[in-house]
């Protein structure tokens, strides 16, 4: 099984957006490089073929900041297959009144729960990698 | 700020601010931070360590810094006499015009 | 008294550290160089948002900024919103060795990475007041 | 509104979820409107139920991940509804099914649990739906920069300054927060409702709803006493956000005194004005 995609929407007004795409390169560059890499939002929006491709048929997971879900919704779109979806807004809801920081910079409890939600996708891939494997 | 008004009244014709019993307060500062218009000013060096500084700021009938308040500090003006006053004062205006 | 605004639109790739520069510079551009001005916009929101991002370039000039030769942020603005005023490609600045090299968390960026996108930046502002003057 | 479902259970005969998903089938045809659709003869001869799913919304339970009754759906282009996963229920409700095919205890508890389910949403659906209200509206639009606030036109809309809406019907309104609110408040997280069966005089708190940025009071716009709150809110504030005039509505009330009331509500003329100053000043200061 190939790796598993894990893609941010990278929203670049808000600080969720920011937040997004820190945990997608945590999970992809620290956490889990073996079995995850992320690809670039902005090709799959693109929308030529190439772009599309990379996602195609694969196994994704993606990390949208806002409920407006761009990451979730370009991606089946394109024809990816999204396994999971998740949103900082939700985690922001868990941790009511905390401030993250801005879409240029997190603040220290912004970062703590961009590390949260990393853990928690970086378990889900290896769940999803299992069950790849088992599937055969 | 001489431009607002609410329903037509000039805001500072309307008495509606927020009353903080300072004799109940505990300097927690939640009321102040949760305050988005300015309406408090903050007095680091002074015994009392903040003031309503701008009261006309304060959005007419909005009492939500007094649920912050725990001590139950902060009151507002009677609503209903609030309410009595804007409408004496659009029919007096009215009856101007 | 409307003051003139000028859409920026960054890809914002996660693939390589160009996208961390391209979407850094055109926030700095937002945030202090040009605040009255600039209103950045949000890429993928093309698809998944409104009518206020796919209209944006239908009325106001709007700048892409891209990382690579990919140009996905150019591509996609003509493909769902309008014409592209002006565009921008972070490797013909800063070397496509630089851009095209690993991404690097917000955490771990060092002076060199906010050099690179002060010089981004203002090649942004360069093509903003240009705009602005004509 | 809602005239029960045309339900397309997977019915797999060859294990414990797919015999559950009849037995939930069952139970909508008999004890609500709703029709099945057996997906054997479906399969076969998809004119038998053409018409039952064209006129009802359709719902699809799946007994496990090969997810048969979806992909039959998608084969035979039906627009989903709603759909129900056996499998995936019995878990959230930690409920484990038997080895065996025939449907015992646990395996009729999760079913009348999803039976409930299904039928409450209708209920609610009902209950909600004690105004007439349009089923579109129309809007006036204020652009400011790459944002559009929208204002609807409708004559039975009346604003307060402080940015609340009331569509008002007989002695009975629908209220709700503006544009101007849920774009500055940016995305809403929570929203605490006002209780129901709470009377209020115009002007007192309707509960608050709560966004990274700031918690917005809403005010009333009218008296009377509450009837009812939006539900789904409770789980998607960000309804508020996508739109606060028609899905992201916030409580209905029985009116007191809209006569009075009315002395101090603008119409939709009058707070496109305010709107637009606001905008502009709001705008000024970010």
């Amino acid at each position: 099984m190939s790796n598993i995609k894990v893609i941010a929407c990278s929203g670049i007004g808000k600080a969720m957006g920011l937040m997004a795409r820190e945990a997608a390169l945590q999970v992809t560059g620290k956490i889990s490089p073996d079995t995850t890499e992320t690809v670039c939002l902005a090709y799959v929006v693109s929308g030529d073929e190439e772009g599309a491709k990379k996602v195609e048929g694969c196994t994704c997971i993606t990390i949208d900041g806002c409920p407006a879900m761009c990451a979730a919704k370009s991606v089946e779109h394109a024809g990816g297959i999204v396994k999971a979806k998740y949103r900082v807004i939700d985690e922001m809801r868990n941790h009511k009144g905390v401030d993250a920081g801005t879409g240029t910079a997190l603040t220290e409890d912004g970062w703590k729960i961009v590390d949260e939600l990393a853990g928690k996708i970086s378990e889900k891939a290896a769940e999803l990698t299992k069950e790849g494997q088992s599937n055969g | 700020m001489s431009e607002s008004s609410f329903m037509g009244v000039p805001r500072e014709e309307i008495d509606w601010s927020p009353r903080v019993d300072f004799s109940k307060c505990n300097y927690c500062m939640e009321c102040v931070e949760f305050c988005p218009h300015k309406v408090f000013e903050v007095h680091e060096e002074e015994e009392q360590k903040f003031v309503v500084k701008n009261p006309n700021n304060c959005v007419v009938f909005c009492r939500a810094c007094g649920k912050t308040c725990g001590l139950d500090a902060i009151s507002f003006p009677d609503k209903s006499e609030t309410t009595a006053h804007i409408k004496a004062i659009r029919k007096e205006a009215e009856a101007y015009e | 008294m409307d003051e003139k605004q000028v859409g920026v639109l960054s890809c914002s790739g996660e693939e390589c550290l160009g996208g961390t520069i391209a979407r850094l510079a055109t926030r700095k551009v937002m945030e202090v160089l040009r605040p009255d001005n600039v209103v950045t916009l949000c890429l993928p929101l093309y698809i998944a948002g409104g009518d206020e991002e796919r209209d944006f370039a239908k009325e106001y000039p709007v700048i892409a900024v891209d990382a690579c030769d990919k140009c996905c942020a150019k591509r996609a603005t003509i493909k769902y919103s309008g014409a592209v005023k002006d565009s921008l490609v972070l490797s013909d600045i800063l070397g496509e060795d630089a851009v095209l090299s690993k991404i690097v968390s917000a955490r771990d960026l060092k002076e060199e990475h906010y050099k690179m996108v002060d010089k981004a930046a203002e090649e942004i502002c360069k093509k903003v007041d240009k705009i602005l003057t004509d | 509104m809602n005239k029960g479902y045309a339900v397309l259970p997977c019915n797999g005969l060859d294990k414990c979820a797919g015999c559950v998903s009849k037995e939930i089938a069952i139970m909508l045809s008999e004890n609500s409107e709703s029709e099945i659709i057996c997906p054997v003869l479906f399969h076969t001869s998809d004119a038998r139920y053409n018409k039952i799913a064209q006129e009802k919304p359709l719902l699809v339970i799946d007994g496990c991940a090969t997810r048969c009754a979806s992909k039959l759906a998608a084969e035979k282009n039906l627009k989903i509804t709603e759909k129900i996963n056996i499998t995936e229920e019995a878990k959230a409700n930690q409920i484990t099914l038997g080895k065996g095919l025939q449907v015992g205890e646990e395996e009729m508890r999760l079913a009348k649990i999803i039976f409930d389910k299904l039928t409450h949403v209708q209920e609610d659906a009902k209950t909600e739906d004690t105004i007439a209200f349009p089923a579109s509206l129309t809007y006036e639009v204020y652009k400011k920069d790459k944002f559009v606030f929208r204002l609807p036109k409708e004559e039975r809309f009346y604003f307060n300054e402080n940015d609340v809406w009331a569509y008002v019907v007989g002695n009975k309104a629908r209220i709700g927060v503006t544009d101007f609110v849920q774009k500055s408040l940016s995305d809403i997280m929570f929203f605490t409702p006002p209780a129901i069966g709470n009377q209020m005089e115009q002007f007192e708190d309707a509960g608050n709803i709560e966004s990274a940025k700031a918690v917005f009071e809403i005010i009333s716009p009218v008296s009377g006493t509450i009837l009812a709150i939006n539900e789904k809110l409770m789980e998607a504030p960000e309804l508020i956000n996508q739109n606060p005039y028609e899905q992201g509505w916030i409580a209905e009330m029985e009116l007191s005194d809209f006569e009075n009331d009315k002395e101090l509500l603008h119409t939709f003329d009058g707070y496109f004005e305010v709107l637009k100053r606001k905008v502009d000043e709001f705008h000024v200061k970010h």
